[in-house]
């Protein structure tokens, strides 16, 4: 028996050598970055085409295969011209004539150079091709586009758009337009079904391996690297080989991560970071200590009232069912203390300090509802931050909790939530609230069951909503019903994100998408306003907003009005901004953008990641 | 002189229920010499069943050997059957003891073969070849009148008579001193049970051993049988020549027994014995067929008769008859 | 119309089972055209005797509606019994008809009261009004079968001995004063000290209570012990029919004679041996006699086309062809 | 003449069943709030894909062109079956347009099939042969000490089994490092020894947590059909032949213990292209199960149909196998 | 070694059967636990914050809190009480369907039949993972405990309904049945005293079983955020300790709670049913 267990633990010990992840002969580990895949494993691996419906990014083709005409820093706001030459240019003042200027020297992967012919080629292929699923906007935008020479296109539009650019540049994760090389698209039949395989684009690396089940894609620095666009603009990306590697759940990606074979991680809970963290003394997040997490993902989450439905359709009810959330609470249960809190419509990002939470900071102290009672608590932050101090060391001092934790949020006041409603006509019976046709009051928040934030946020109002007296419950349902039911208004409340921006100019994100004229009666489809909201001014104000460049100041001074009607009006309520702790395992690499070294933000999914390869280091490390 | 092959001395059997002992088999005593048929006789529950899976050493909780001997004597060796180890008792079943079970269609292992089935008990003593034993099988069947082609088919495809045919044949292949057949023809047509008990007896002939055979039916101990124990209730009542039971019953229950078979071309009025057989849980006192006898005396609910040999080979346990044969009293017939 | 006259007439009956094996697997005629009736002016005992797989048991069951006979007709009182279908015809018909089973323990549930049956049969066949009415109706069948009321009531059929349940079945069948009792080899299962005590009480039944019986057996002896008229059932076929002191003592048909030497008697030994085949699968597929294979008999016509019922002058019925053309005539 | 009775009216009904069970499987989904087109759109829009109110309105219409839903329930209906009827051909999947739903079929049900019938016939064999152990010798010690452990395994969330695997075997004592897919990177499928041995080693720890699991199962109950066989005439027959205690165990208690477990076995084994859901998410496994569940999330009706049309197949035939052949297996059996 | 007991013993007591005392006893706890002590839970089971987070067991808290602040124990004792819920639901449901189709079809024959078997086949041949997955779409709304396990109780019902309709056949040929026919009993009191009865047995067997799986259902589900996910099951119970990564953080108490219970409830099921069968076997012969 006793030589038994020894003869096993010598096996084990002489297996646990073998710790490394297992590459193919003549990759070394240390000159491979090993990234997270953002949604998991790739159904479809063979597919590389940007334009199928079915096609999926985020196993590095768009991160560093493709490359967009305008990257955007994520951190500053900025738009970074990668392929393109400056910014678009206005020839006419109803913006509806456009001239593009390209960079030179820049060449497809497969050596063919890269011109104005394959930009006027991708866009006349938009606007001619019903089959790919964006040809009916960009059928009705453009009028024609062309090559006025090698390095510059002419693009003239059917009617005016001043937001041209946001059509070519990334804004968030990445534009709708993307750059195919002309020489090989032009010979396809069928946009819908052409897989693009192996794909060919401006980017520094190339396909070189993938795995038939999707579990993993290998790609290789071209030698070429300086005619890409990255190459030309940031300088070299460091890594000879990048592996997207999908582990599947949590728990394996922190013991990959803890192993060192996973050098980028998409997305931990908070939760899931303080586990890794605790076993890995190379991970690191944007953050060195407490919240960690990157805080500026650019949709603030919250609820969504259905204004539709009665009686959410009534702005004191929907003031009533916010002031009795505890954001607080919702923080710690949620997430830790880890995220900012969001009064605002747009998420909480340092982008917006400057054009709108600044100026809007007295107004919204200031803001009243019809009874005079004032909602806003700017106590909020340092209250968290008080709460955390003791136990991680960070500054209370209302100006570092601001930065930390947001300007503040809506009061919790049950008492004023009770007097709201009761003036509606709602009546409280052995604390259980009764509609005003007497009918027990009953809500189902729907969350995102796939969405971590969601879901939590679901449960835990849910949770405070019956504390108030309300039978409210959650259902999670799966990515397709969540989306389904906000289209068709099948919903009640539910745990959304509309509100969306990264650039000062939200027309495109909230201006346009809350719009009146999206509404349409509870069972049929729209795409954009679920949550059925009319509002005569801020369509009016949207509409107006419309007519100008996203750089143009007059946009943000719309802006603020907007914003003021949505606080006032809460067709949906963020609470909390979205913090995304996406932590890296320095062992093998470092120089990745962190608060204290703000170069970028931590974005691996988007496709600006690409703009982070040139400034990591190799460790050395073996 | 012939041989004698079995001895059983006050054998007690019972059967462990939650309410007690069951005596199934209370205080037996006879031999089996060579050459004989014996035929145990008995209604259902008197214990012949038992007592011959004691003979067999086929004692299986909740069956349990109390005390007493049953006794297999081989080559001048004594085994006794109640008490005796798992790998002494592989020994000599099937070569000097075998065991024919009651008909029934699940003897025979469903799911294989005849031949496989005939063969794995064979070759353990005979160590051949299995081409060779196959033959002598085969030889052997013929001899039993059986078609050879029965060893390629499953248990399934033959009717019971021929598997309890095949069965018989497995027993007696290894020419064992004795074959004990319990209830051997029960649930077979009557024109198959004779063409079986012709086998059986026909074996015995061939063999000179001896057949022991449980049945229910008097008919079938009447027909094949050279002497006949008869029990009831767990003892034995009466033990003779099968002639002698037949014409001359002594025992009560015996006589009222044979008195009960109807008898084709004979219409007379017959009725059976009144009452039931007792519980052997708690048999009655004395003599157990005193609540059902019609000659009951006093002393037959206090003490328990004893075995009297009457005439040469019969003997009897009942009070109406003394140690020298005679009649205690005479009953009202 | 011969309206009166047959209590019970089957008119060429047949019942065709679906089994089989794989690829050879047939259809089996378990009961084969078979004509049988007895007369409701004086009440008789029918035996039909049989090996097992003759059919006797499947004729019982027909009778009994508890399966559809394939071909012919069952009449009971000229009605034919498929066709009852209403609840009082059904009734009716159990008023007539009863049935004792062959294993009492398997035809009394073992979670009932065995008395709960007597109740029943007293309230919804006999009409008893009143707890009262019913146990007199009770007491009066048991009494009749050699049973007391008070040993009967309120017990499970596990606290009787094979016996007395039977006997509790008879008395059951006897309570609605049926015109025929089918008796499916009831004394099988019984010890033989007491199965004579029940053979009796269906003489007694027949005598005292003018019950028909159809008594279903495969022992002979008993069937000669109590019955009026046999019928010796062969693979589905009556082959031989008529009063039984004939039928078993001078038997006419090759099988009869068989199944007569091979019984084990009491009162005389076996002689020469009998010789066992192994064909006897094969005699249901035969479309000559079935016993053509087995019979001394045997011409080759036997095997070929199947022989017709012939009535002989002493009242029987066989179905052999060694009697064809002879003295007797053809029905 | 009786067996082709049999086989028609057999046939007739699992044609019935399969028919029933796909128009069962096309309703259930179309009554439910879910619309690829919406969860196309909704990943788009949840991955933050900036874009205009306008530009997704129109892409929705033109989605819903592309995926041919614009036709009424019956009309998709029909499509469904001419399309499986005149070619086998499920038609694209919606969430990976333009892959084709077979070629998803084909790629990921290789992976499940080997694993799954794989662990499914050891973990049958291992509870097969020790069960009978058990059941047979059911007063051993190690007979009540298995029957307890099978017992506590058996009610243990599988994913928790497959957690404490990876924990134990990846983590903590790293032996099998971990992976993802059904090979190490670089190894391609195909019929070459280096392949086999990396597919074996990469399937190593998803395969034992199945055995692990299944094998509790399958014991259980081949230690319980084993002590009915244990009871039967034949088997004490076989004590009465003096046949040694291993003889019976595997002549006679085994073998026919056996016999409902092979039917077991082959319904498992039509069960088998349901995927192994779970095995899949923990072990990263590519497989059917997985697919399927993602071609629930996401709507897509025709990926849906594709595996379920094959699951249905799949269990219906082996159920249809099972009746026919089981008469040869069980040499008592006819049929009904 | 004579038992001396006088009295016959008809009724062999099934507190004579090991494994149905030990089954049946802890069965008893999880039951008192579930119905009855959960009822004095000083928390709301399913309120976040009601204790402080992450103590491990002590005095106060006898199986520690979580990180959403709730209360092991108490949360147990809930969850039990739903998981048992959800198995009655599931098992009642499904056995009362399995039981009345099965043995209309074992009884009826024809026409009948063969619709029932094929519609039980379909219920066989389609998967029940996906459909579950999609039925627990369509009773959007509140996917409340009882909903959970009528939905389960959809899959629960065709096996049973196979191998009652079995039974049924051989039953129909059983004498007393005939018996109770040749004795003026109304059909439906044959079907309710006569054949049921003979079903009760099984039923009940598989009546424990359908419980335990519908509880391994359940939890299946929640592990893929697909149950009452606020409600308190066991399944729930083990899908927020995983979801706050309960393992790597050391809560082992919040992980281990659950995973125990429900082992242990599997067993006292299973046994519960072992002995049973065993008991009734053993009278029956």
């Amino acid at each position: 028996m006793k030589k038994v267990f020894m003869l096993m633990t010598l096996l084990v010990l002489s297996f646990s050598l073998i710790f490394a992840i297992q590459l193919p002969a003549g990759i070394s580990r240390s000159e491979t970055l090993i990234c997270d895949i953002d949604g998991g494993r790739v159904g479809n691996p063979n597919l590389w085409n940007p334009y199928a419906p079915g096609w999926r990014g985020d196993a590095g083709l768009h991160t560093v295969v493709m490359e967009y005409m305008w990257e955007i820093n994520s951190q500053t706001g900025k738009w970074v011209p990668l392929l393109a030459e400056g910014f678009p240019e206005a020839l006419d003042d109803t913006y509806t004539k456009w001239r593009i200027r390209l960079k030179e020297g820049i060449y497809w992967s497969d050596g063919v150079e890269f011109t104005a012919e394959d930009v006027a080629f991708s866009i006349m292929m938009l606007a001619t091709h019903e089959e790919i699923p964006i040809y009916t906007f960009w059928h009705g935008l453009i009028k024609e586009a062309k090559a006025e020479d090698k390095y510059t296109v002419y693009i003239e539009l059917k009617r005016p758009y001043a937001k041209l650019i946001t059509l070519f540049a990334s804004v968030v994760w990445g534009p709708q337009f993307k750059v195919v090389p002309k020489h090989i698209w032009e010979k396809v039949d069928d946009y819908a079904k052409f897989e693009n395989n192996p794909p060919v684009f401006t980017g520094p690396y190339v396909l070189k391996d993938y795995d038939p089940s999707g579990y993993w894609f290998l790609y290789e620095k071209r030698k070429d690297w300086d005619r890409s666009g990255l190459g030309k603009t940031v300088g070299e990306p460091t890594p000879k080989y990048i592996l997207y590697y999908t582990y599947g759940t949590e728990e394996k990606r922190i013991i990959a991560a803890a192993q060192h074979n996973l050098d980028q991680l998409v997305a931990l809970t908070p939760e899931g970071w303080d586990a890794l963290r605790r076993r890995d003394k190379y991970a690191m997040a944007w953050y060195k200590s407490f919240p960690w997490g990157w805080p500026e993902d650019p949709c603030a989450k919250g609820i969504t009232f259905n204004c539709a439905k009665p009686p959410f359709d009534n702005k004191l009810v929907r003031w009533a069912l916010i002031l009795a959330i505890d954001a607080v609470e919702v923080n710690k249960r949620g997430f830790g203390g880890t995220v900012k809190y969001s009064p605002y419509h747009i998420p909480p990002l340092t982008a917006y300090k400057e054009p709108y939470f600044d100026p809007l900071d007295s107004w919204i102290r200031e803001f009243s509802l019809p009874d005079g009672y004032k909602p806003f608590d700017p106590e909020i932050p340092v209250k968290t931050a008080k709460e955390y101090a003791p136990k991680y060391d960070i500054p209370t001092d209302p100006e570092s909790a601001k930065d930390m934790f947001g300007y503040g949020w809506w009061k919790y006041d049950p008492v004023e939530a009770e007097k709201l409603l009761k003036s509606q006509g709602f009546t409280k019976k052995d604390g259980k609230w009764y509609l005003p046709n007497g009918e027990p009051w009953r809500i189902t928040i729907v969350g995102h069951g796939a969405f971590n934030d969601s879901t939590r946020i679901a449960l835990i109002v849910a949770d405070q909503w019956r504390r108030f007296g309300i039978d409210a419950n959650a259902q999670l349902v799966e990515a397709s019903a969540f989306t389904a039911m906000h289209q068709t208004g099948d919903f009640e409340v539910s745990t959304g994100w509309p509100g969306c921006g990264a650039i000062a100019d939200f027309w495109s994100s909230i201006g346009n998408g809350f719009h009146k004229r999206w509404v349409k009666p509870i069972g049929e489809v729209t795409t954009s306003n679920v949550q059925r909201w009319v509002n005569d001014e801020y369509s009016r104000l949207a509409d107006e907003m419309e007519k100008y460049q996203p750089t143009d100041p007059k946009v943000v001074e719309i802006g603020r009005e907007m914003l003021k009607i949505l606080i006032e009006e809460q067709p949906f309520t963020p609470i909390v901004g979205t913090t995304k702790i996406v932590p890296v395992d320095t062992y093998y690499w470092e120089g990745w953008p962190t608060f204290d070294n703000q170069y970028m933000a931590p974005t691996w999914w988007w496709g600006n990641f690409k703009l982070i390869l040139p400034h990591l280091k190799p460790t050395g490390r073996k | 002189m012939a041989e004698k092959l079995l001895e059983i001395n006050h054998a007690q059997i019972y059967y462990a229920t939650l309410a007690g002992y069951v005596k199934a088999v209370d205080n037996v005593n006879f031999d089996i010499n060579e050459g004989e048929i014996v035929g145990l006789a008995g209604e259902s529950g008197c214990g012949k069943s038992t007592l011959i899976k004691s003979i067999y050493g086929f004692i299986k909780y909740p069956m349990k050997a109390i005390s007493g001997e049953i006794n297999l004597l081989t080559n001048g060796n004594k085994l006794n059957m109640l008490f005796v180890e798992k790998e002494e008792l592989r020994k000599v079943r099937w070569k000097y003891i075998s065991y024919v079970p009651q008909a029934s269609l699940h003897v025979l292992n469903p799911v294989t073969r005849i031949k496989k089935q005939f063969l794995e008990s064979v070759k353990r003593e005979h160590n051949v070849k299995e081409k060779e034993a196959m033959d002598e099988v085969k030889e052997y069947l013929k001899s039993l009148g059986l078609p050879p082609d029965v060893l390629d088919s499953f248990p399934h495809q033959l009717s019971g008579g021929m598997q309890q045919r095949v069965i018989i044949a497995m027993a007696t292949f290894l020419k064992p001193r004795i074959v004990l057949a319990d209830e051997p023809t029960t649930a077979l047509d009557v024109v198959v049970q004779r063409g079986i008990l012709q086998m059986l007896r026909d074996i015995q002939k061939e063999l000179k051993n001896s057949l022991i055979i449980v049945s229910h039916d008097m008919g079938v101990h009447y027909q094949i049988t050279h002497k006949i124990v008869i029990m009831y209730a767990g003892k034995i009542a009466e033990i003779g020549p099968t002639d002698e039971i037949f014409n001359n019953p002594y025992h009560p229950y015996t006589r009222l027994l044979i008195n009960s078979l109807p008898r084709i071309g004979d219409r007379e009025q017959r009725s059976g014995i009144e009452g039931s057989p007792p519980n052997l849980l708690n048999p009655p006192e004395g003599c157990r067929f005193n609540p059902r006898c019609p000659s009951k005396m006093k002393i037959c609910e206090e003490k328990i008769p004893e075995m009297v040999e009457i005439s040469k080979g019969h003997f009897v346990a009942c009070h109406l008859f003394q140690k020298n044969g005679k009649r205690v009293k005479e009953d009202a017939e | 119309m011969q309206s009166s006259g047959k209590l019970l007439e089957l008119k060429n009956v047949s019942k065709i089972f679906k089994i089989g094996g794989l690829i050879l697997g047939t259809e089996l005629r378990a009961v084969d055209n078979v004509s049988l009736s007895i007369d409701s002016e004086k009440p008789v005992i029918v035996s039909i005797v049989g090996e097992s797989g003759s059919g006797k048991t499947t004729l019982a069951r027909m009778i009994l509606r508890l399966i559809e006979p394939s071909e012919g007709q069952i009449l009971l009182n000229n009605r034919d019994i498929t066709q009852l279908k209403k609840a009082d015809e059904l009734l009716e018909y159990r008023k007539i008809v009863q049935p004792i089973f062959q294993n009492p323990f398997a035809a009394f549930n073992n979670l009932r009261r065995v008395s709960s049956y007597l109740y029943d049969t007293a309230y919804s066949i006999c009409g008893a009004k009143s707890k009262e009415e019913a146990n007199k109706m009770i007491a009066e069948v048991l009494e009749a079968v050699g049973l007391s009321f008070e040993k009967v009531v309120g017990r499970y059929p596990k606290q009787f001995s094979g016996g007395e349940l039977q006997r509790v079945s008879v008395a059951r069948a006897l309570m609605p004063r049926p015109k025929l009792l089918i008796a499916d080899e009831p004394v099988s299962m019984v010890d033989a000290s007491i199965r004579m005590n029940i053979m009796n009480l269906f003489k007694t039944l027949k005598d005292d209570y003018n019950v028909s019986c159809l008594y279903i057996t495969h022992d002979l002896s008993t069937a000669y012990y109590v019955s009026d008229f046999i019928a010796i059932m062969f693979r589905g076929n009556i082959i031989e029919y008529g009063p039984s002191d004939l039928v078993l003592t001078q038997p006419l048909h090759p099988y009869t004679e068989l199944l007569m030497s091979s019984i084990p008697r009491v009162d005389k030994k076996w002689q020469e041996d009998i010789k066992l085949s192994g064909i006897e699968v094969k005699e249901y597929e035969s479309t000559g006699c079935k016993f053509a294979l087995r019979c001394p008999y045997t011409k080759d016509i036997c095997k070929k086309s199947r022989p017709k019922v012939i009535k002989t002058n002493d009242g029987r019925e066989v179905m052999c062809f060694k009697y064809e053309g002879k003295k007797y005539e053809e029905e | 003449m009786r067996f082709t009775n049999y086989l028609v009216s057999r046939i007739v009904t699992y044609f019935v069943v399969i028919f029933v069970s796909m128009t069962f499987v096309f309703l259930i989904p179309r009554f439910s709030p879910i619309d690829p087109v919406a969860a196309l759109i909704g990943r788009l829009t949840a991955q933050g894909n900036y874009m205009d109110a306008t530009a997704l309105e129109a892409m929705q219409k033109s989605l819903k062109e592309t995926f041919g839903l614009e036709g009424s329930v019956l009309e998709q209906y029909a499509n469904f079956w001419k399309r499986i009827l005149l070619g086998g051909d499920f038609g694209p999947s919606y969430a990976m347009f333009p892959t084709s739903v077979n070629k998803l079929i084909r790629e990921s049900l290789p992976w499940t099939i080997w694993l799954l019938s794989l662990t499914t016939v050891i973990s049958w064999f291992l509870g097969n042969i020790i069960g009978a152990i058990t059941g047979f010798k059911k007063d051993r010690w190690y007979s009540k000490v298995l029957e307890n452990i099978a017992m506590i395994i058996r009610p243990i969330p599988y994913y928790i089994v497959a957690l404490t695997l990876i924990l134990l075997l990846s983590y903590i004592f790293p032996i099998f490092p971990m992976s993802a897919g059904g090979a190490s990177i670089g190894v391609k499928p195909s019929f070459n020894w280096t392949f086999i041995k990396d597919a074996l080693k990469t399937a190593f720890l998803p395969a034992l947590s199945l055995v692990i699991v299944g094998f509790g199962w399958w014991f259980l109950s081949m230690d319980a059909l084993s002590r009915d066989v244990a009871e039967e005439e034949f088997v004490s027959f076989a004590e009465i032949k003096g046949l040694t205690e291993n003889e019976i165990m595997f002549r006679y208690v085994m073998k026919n213990a056996m016999l409902p477990q092979i039917t077991a076995l082959a319904l498992s084994m039509g069960t088998i292209f349901n995927g192994a859901l779970i095995t899949e998410i923990m072990f990263s496994y590519p497989g059917i199960g997985m697919l399927l569940y993602r071609a629930i999330t996401s709507a897509d009706f025709n990926l849906m149909m594709g595996i379920i049309t094959i699951s249905v197949f799949a269990v219906a035939t082996a159920c249809l196998v099972v009746d026919i052949l089981y008469p040869f297996i069980d040499p008592r059996v006819r049929y009904r | 070694m004579k038992s001396k007991s006088k009295k016959k013993k008809i009724v062999v007591s099934i507190w004579d059967n090991k494994r149905f005392v030990v089954g049946f006893t802890l069965l008893m706890v999880f039951i008192v636990l579930g119905f009855i002590i959960s009822n004095f839970s000083p928390y709301d089971p399913r309120s976040w914050g009601t204790v402080p987070e992450e103590l491990p067991p002590s005095l106060k808290h006898p199986l520690g809190t979580t990180s959403l602040g709730r209360d092991v124990f108490w949360f147990l004792a809930e969850g039990i009480k739903n998981s048992l819920m959800i198995g009655l639901v599931a098992a009642i449901v499904g056995g009362a369907v399995g039981v009345t189709v099965g043995i209309t079809a074992g009884f009826s024959g024809g026409v009948i039949d063969r619709i029932l078997m094929a519609i039980t086949d379909t219920f066989i041949a389609v998967p029940s993972l996906p459909i579950l997955i999609l039925l627990a779409f369509l009773f959007k709304g509140r996917a409340s405990i009882m909903v959970l396990g009528l939905i389960i109780s959809i899959f629960s019902w065709a096996w049973p309904a196979r191998q009652v309709r079995a039974m049924a056949l051989s039953l129909r040929e059983r004498d007393y049945i005939s018996m109770a026919f040749f004795s003026g009993e109304k059909p439906y009191k044959i079907l309710f005293f006569e054949i049921f009865p003979h079903v009760i047995p099984w039923t009940i067997a598989n009546f424990i079983n359908a419980i335990l799986v519908a509880i391994g259902q359940e939890a299946t589900l929640a592990v893929l955020g697909l149950s009452a996910l606020e409600e308190a099951t066991l399944g729930t119970g083990i899908y927020w300790a995983m979801q706050y990564q309960a393992i790597f953080r050391g809560l082992w108490w919040w992980i281990a709670s659950p995973v125990v219970a429900m082992i242990i409830l599997f067993v006292s099921l299973f046994l519960t049913s072992k002995g049973l069968q065993e008991h009734l076997a053993s009278r029956r012969s």
